[in-house]
């Protein structure tokens, strides 16, 4: 438990190093959903508390973990997948009308 | 004990996560990508989160690579 | 306990086969390490739903067995084009 | 001689600032022992009040089953959008085929994929899974049809036209199962109010009415996320 | 009792020993067919011994009975999957000069490729 909130931290940092100074623009969805399984990695943490266990009660269980966030992680798990395939639907159609996917030079191609 | 497993297993997620973000050829970083939700589901199971896990290698591990990998061979054969 | 030497000592071949996907020398080298290090991390799964003792954690084991399939099957259909040509793009 | 980039230089230097205030958060809100009103309630009460095992699926389908709906409109409004937005031209790795010996022990696996998905549906209120992982399961079945014997063959079974109509009757379905709440006495989409047969907790006939709205949400998630593999793969 | 965790911890080491044959045949092999010769069969290897010795450990339980539905499934995909890959290593022309092309002539003859 020690080193899950550092790598949450640098996870995070890495990919918006990414989206902030890659030229392609795959590579900035990757930095995007690799920031949305930290966040899931955060989600799932904060819910864990020592010696407990998973929230399904087949038999009474003393220390259960949390089951609030794992819901609500269930739901953004979902939703990335979604967002994702958008973005790429949007890379697509930005590659068919500019036949690059360097996002510098579509900016100077526009107007 | 499994304090040691959840450091090893954070390690390799960090590895995966730079190899994914700063290779060179972009469909090294697709493949990547994929062993790093790998790992991202390990963690969860000894977060004792299973549903979360679930979903998790469902949708990230298995659908999200094929999208990526169809967007660039279209985007790579319109010449 | 002797379960979790046996996790430490599969991650340890995962680790080692992070090599072949860290410098392959080509993109199907990594595929041939996915594919080894997706199965090894199959089989930690299966032995952590051992050592919680929970027949519940099997199934994401069997899940991601069955996703690990499609996936590699994906990228070999990739390589497998015929009009491909020999670089990549960046 | 190489030139120092100054963009790279100031967002390295951002973005380690960002990551120290982030470790800074985090810590503060890991540090205290929160207080769980909620998740004691959830855990001490939830299987007499819902008669579901599965305390995550008695969050996302009785709790806060609003937010369910929400997230279901989210992919129904990326399917929408995927399909409207992109044109049509075909995607050179389909042309391929595989061997035959692949193609037969595709035909082995399919049963299988069928089963687990079916499992995890049935099983949401016992066991991980639920209507979500069942149905990526599905459009997972779809992708490899699609890879394996091609878009043809998918589309002569299942056109776009069809995968459609499945999707809007589990959206429907599942606003109707909703609306037994309002019939019932209590308020939009609360299961366990309605007491249409609680059963006994930890058999499979129980949990109410969240089997039926697991079902529901799984033909939506698995037809739309093939709505959006077919739309992106589409060629003419 | 004794002779169930003996067998049980053969089968583990066994397998073990199987991954460890796959990382080194990653790690040194000069070639990808050699490479992809080694992996796909201890891979296979390796996850069976240690998931039978799972099953062998726990006796018969929901558990068990779940692990060898796996077990079948690793049996049929595996093999699929190098077998999948290796063709298409080969039809994208990835071959070192230490490769004898005996499938040449088999492809010059007829181009569909089954």
């Amino acid at each position: 438990m020690v080193l899950v909130f550092p790598a949450i931290a640098v996870l995070i940092s890495m990919g918006i190093y990414a989206v902030l100074t890659q030229k392609n623009m795959i590579r900035i969805i990757i930095g995007i959903s690799i920031v949305e399984s930290a966040i899931i990695l955060l989600l799932g943490a904060i819910a864990y508390i020592p010696e407990g266990v998973a929230p399904i009660l087949d038999q009474p269980y003393d220390t259960v973990v949390d089951p609030l966030p794992q819901a609500l992680g269930l739901t953004a798990v979902v939703i990335n997948a979604s967002t994702t395939a958008i973005m790429l639907a949007l890379v697509i159609k930005l590659y068919n009308r500019y036949q690059t996917l360097d996002i510098h030079e579509i900016r100077k191609l526009r107007g | 004990m499994i304090e040691i497993i959840l450091m090893l297993l954070i390690l390799l997620l960090v590895a995966s996560a730079a190899i994914a973000l700063f290779s060179k050829k972009l469909l090294n970083s697709i493949i990547t990508l994929s062993i790093f939700s790998a790992l991202l589901v390990i963690i969860l199971i000894i977060f004792q989160a299973p549903d979360l896990a679930l979903a998790e290698a469902v949708i990230a591990a298995g659908i999200t690579t094929s999208f990526f990998i169809i967007t660039i061979n279209k985007t790579e054969g319109v010449k | 306990m002797q379960l979790t030497f046996l996790i430490l000592i599969v991650l340890f071949c995962a680790a080692i086969s992070f090599y072949r996907l860290l410098s392959g020398p080509h993109v199907l080298d990594r595929i041939a390490a996915i594919n080894a290090i997706g199965i090894m991390l199959l089989t930690v799964l299966v032995i952590l739903g051992s050592f919680y003792e929970r027949a519940l954690f099997i199934d994401v084991a069997l899940v991601y067995g069955v996703l690990l399939f499609v996936d590699v099957l994906v990228m070999a259909k990739y390589f497998g084009s015929p009009d491909k040509t020999e670089e990549e793009n960046q | 001689m190489k030139k120092i980039n100054f963009d790279k230089v100031f967002s390295f230097i951002l973005v380690s600032l960002l990551g120290l205030f982030i470790l800074r958060v985090l810590y503060s809100v890991a540090g205290e022992e929160a207080a769980r009103f909620t998740a004691d309630h959830y855990i001490n009460f939830g299987v007499e009040e819902t008669s579901a095992i599965n305390i995550v699926t008695a969050i996302l389908f009785d709790y806060r089953a609003f937010d369910t709906l929400g997230e279901a409109t989210v992919i129904f409004t990326a399917a929408s959008v995927v399909a409207l937005l992109l044109p049509r031209h075909e995607a050179s790795m389909l042309k391929t085929e595989f061997t035959p010996v692949v193609q037969q022990s595709i035909a082995f696996v399919l049963p299988f994929l069928w089963i687990i998905s079916i499992f995890l549906i049935a099983y949401g209120h016992l066991s991980p899974g639920g209507g979500f992982s069942g149905g990526v399961i599905i459009s997972a079945i779809s992708i490899l049809i699609i890879f394996t014997y091609g878009y043809r063959y998918m589309t002569r079974r299942f056109n776009v036209k069809k995968l459609s109509l499945i999707e809007d009757i589990g959206a429907l379905a599942f606003l109707t199962i909703g609306l037994a709440g309002i019939i019932a006495g209590g308020t939009f989409l609360a299961n366990s109010q309605v007491g249409i047969y609680p059963g006994t907790p930890g058999e499979l006939l129980s949990g109410g009415l969240m089997p039926l709205s697991n079902f529901a949400v799984a033909a939506k998630v698995g037809t739309g996320l093939s709505v959006i593999f077919l739309s992106l793969a589409r060629e003419d | 009792m004794i002779i169930q965790d003996i067998l049980a911890g053969f089968l583990m080491i066994s397998g073990v020993i199987f991954f460890l044959t796959t990382a080194i045949a990653l790690l040194r092999f000069p070639d990808f067919f050699s490479r992809m010769h080694a992996a796909s069969k201890c891979l296979v290897g390796g996850g069976i011994s240690i998931i039978f010795g799972l099953i062998i450990q726990e006796g018969i339980s929901p558990l068990s009975l779940r692990l060898l539905l796996l077990i079948i499934f690793l049996l049929i995909t595996t093999p699929v999957v190098g077998h999948a890959l290796t063709r298409s290593a080969y039809q994208y022309g990835y071959l070192s000069e230490m490769v004898q092309d005996d499938m040449k002539d088999l492809k010059a003859g007829n181009d569909s490729n089954d």
